[in-house]
């Protein structure tokens, strides 16, 4: 339709290939696995593939040289076939499509008066116009502004809700068991109901442990553990120290091989002021 | 009685603690509900704001649901730092599937496979609700009564965008769309639908 | 290079937007990561923004995590009539997240999402945070910095439990989802998303 739309299209790589773009299709029609999965990343779907090989034609959909993308196509689709891509399904879908409409166009025309109705490219032709609107429409919405990416609502607190006594929402401890119950189905299918209680308790102290180094910037590895607690209470920190050291978190730290060890936060000295650390311990 | 200042500080003060954008009407019910006030005078206010913050780093912006107040867009880049995993990144079949919703609403969701030529991932689905940019309105008549999707005013006020019609390739017209909302308007909205985006707004 | 002017918006912009209250070093540590300016250059901006907004409807203060803008006190009752009285529930997301945070903590927002399959509203994270069930105990040290959220002791005296560890033996397994799970099993965590979808679907 727009012509900056056309050369848009035109200058989208078919995939990469060990960092170089590929612009045209090889003249053996090969392409390496790889820029093929890329490729299938960079278009949104069948619709968008068959767009791709009409303006890279040159031509406008109403003269939809079917023939020759149907041909393109079906070497695209071939090869996901072989490479067993996923998506294949729907890229299959159009396949039979464009396959029945060039069968029909080699037919000869029986009675050849009105030509658009017979025309077996119309509703394809109807298809491609539909979905370039909404293509050119998912780019201009990319193009706008984006909360969060371009601009933050500015906000300011208040202390009016308190006035309004404006009670916060209630909620049981059964609905946020479900709610775990859900959470936890997405991310590990071994644990689902019995995540075991020590991993729970465990990443309850890593935190508790983080809070501490909130207030000071390291502490005696000792103060982390309360005897009360008994022998449990002591894995459960040992676990967490651990843990935390694992995910970078916190480090251990320790002047010499038999003096006092310190849990300290793992810090970032790329933008350390000098005096960060005395006004911390301070506050 | 309220002087000119006062009124200034308590719109001003109105919109930046609302929760989303604070509309006229919101005012005049609410934080000024004790005054006889025009909205004329309201607007006058809002421009004196949007003046005021002429030279800051925020801004006062008229949005689908209201004014709200957000940081200028050339200080972008720099804030993005500062919270670098919120930063949205959407792909193209989110954004395709939006664009279609916002296009074609109410939509069914073999309808918007029909036009993209590819299944709709439920998890986009779920995204897109998920943020209060789609709802669903209504269900269709037809065998299976699948629900129909229509974009949010929470969808307009992320993009900056005033109306749909603000997109100009979503702009063209269309005839058969007058129908569909003649038919829409004659079935009440789900309730529960509505009670779930406030919700969700919390 | 920067401006005294374009500091100044900088250091506005990003205050307004922050979740909560913001700190001197996450604004050395992130909106003006790319400028060498030290800690008395900042207070003198925000002494500086302080003034500015002296005569206005919000005012900068210094509360215990930091700086933030607020509404002046004595507006108070004025805006309480911006919230009438309704009885709000929490969405799915909302308790999702939380019961996320509660089981992976110390976690951060972009992990929360990496779990979730979809963003996480800012919002949600300011109410879980206002409720005061969820706090920031740290900063993970990674570009960024983003911040690590847990529970509270506050979330445990709310929901009666004490422990995080008391919530799994509450969760009563629903028979429907044990299908899910051994279709699950039996694939690798990527289709994952596919999956919970079809479960959200039931």
């Amino acid at each position: 339709m727009e012509p900056e739309q056309v050369a848009e299209q035109q200058s989208l790589p078919l995939g990469f290939v060990r960092g170089e773009p590929v612009f045209e299709q090889p003249e053996d029609l090969y392409i390496p696995p790889e820029a093929l999965e890329l490729m299938l990343d960079l278009f949104s779907g069948p619709m968008d593939l068959l767009l791709y090989l009409i303006r890279k034609q040159k031509m406008d959909i109403l003269d939809l040289p079917i023939l020759k993308v149907t041909e393109q196509y079906m070497v695209y689709v071939e090869m996901m076939r072989e490479l067993k891509l996923e998506l294949a399904a729907d890229y299959l879908l159009m396949a039979a499509m464009l396959a029945e409409i060039k069968s029909r166009m080699l037919l000869p025309k029986i009675a050849a008066d009105d030509d658009e109705e017979d025309d077996p490219r119309a509703e394809l032709v109807r298809r491609l116009k539909e979905y370039e609107i909404v293509r050119a429409g998912a780019g201009q919405l990319d193009q706008q502004p984006q909360e969060e990416r371009d601009f933050f609502v500015a906000n300011a607190a208040t202390d009016a809700r308190e006035l309004a006594g404006q009670a916060p929402a209630e909620v049981g401890v059964d609905e946020l068991a479900a709610a775990l119950l859900k959470v936890m189905q997405l991310v590990d299918v071994q644990a689902h109901h019995q995540v075991q209680r020590e991993t729970l308790s465990t990443r309850e102290r890593m935190s508790r442990i983080m809070e501490a180094l909130q207030v000071q910037q390291r502490v005696e590895f000792a103060t982390l553990f309360s005897p009360e607690e008994g022998r449990s209470g002591v894995v459960v920190s040992f676990l967490a120290i651990l843990e935390l050291n694992k995910e970078g978190l916190i480090a251990l730290v320790q002047a010499d091989g038999f003096s006092q060890i310190y849990v300290t936060r793992s810090t970032d000295t790329t933008y350390n002021n000098g005096n960060n650390e005395a006004e911390e311990l301070l506050a | 009685m309220i002087s000119d200042k006062q009124l200034k500080q308590l719109v001003e003060a109105a919109i930046f603690a609302g929760e989303d954008a604070t509309t006229i009407d919101q005012l005049l019910g609410g934080v000024l509900a004790n005054f006889r006030l025009n909205r004329p005078r309201i607007r006058q206010v809002l421009d004196e704001l949007k003046e005021d913050y002429r030279e800051r780093g925020i801004e006062l912006v008229e949005v689908a649901s209201g004014y709200r107040f957000q940081t200028r867009p050339e200080l972008g880049p720099a804030l993005v730092q500062m919270w670098p995993d919120r930063a949205p990144r959407y792909s193209a079949a989110l954004l395709e599937t939006l664009a279609l919703i916002a296009w074609r609403q109410p939509v069914t969701r073999g309808e918007i496979e029909a036009v993209r030529g590819v299944s709709v991932s439920t998890q986009i689905m779920k995204t897109l609700q998920e943020r209060g940019w789609v709802k669903i309105v209504g269900h269709k008549e037809v065998p299976g009564r699948p629900a129909l999707y229509a974009t949010t005013k929470a969808f307009l006020d992320y993009f900056s965008l005033q109306s749909v019609a603000d997109l100009p390739a979503l702009a063209v017209p269309r005839p058969e769309l007058e129908e569909t909302f003649e038919l829409l308007s004659a079935e009440p909205l789900d309730t529960r639908e509505r009670d779930a985006e406030e919700e969700s707004e919390q």
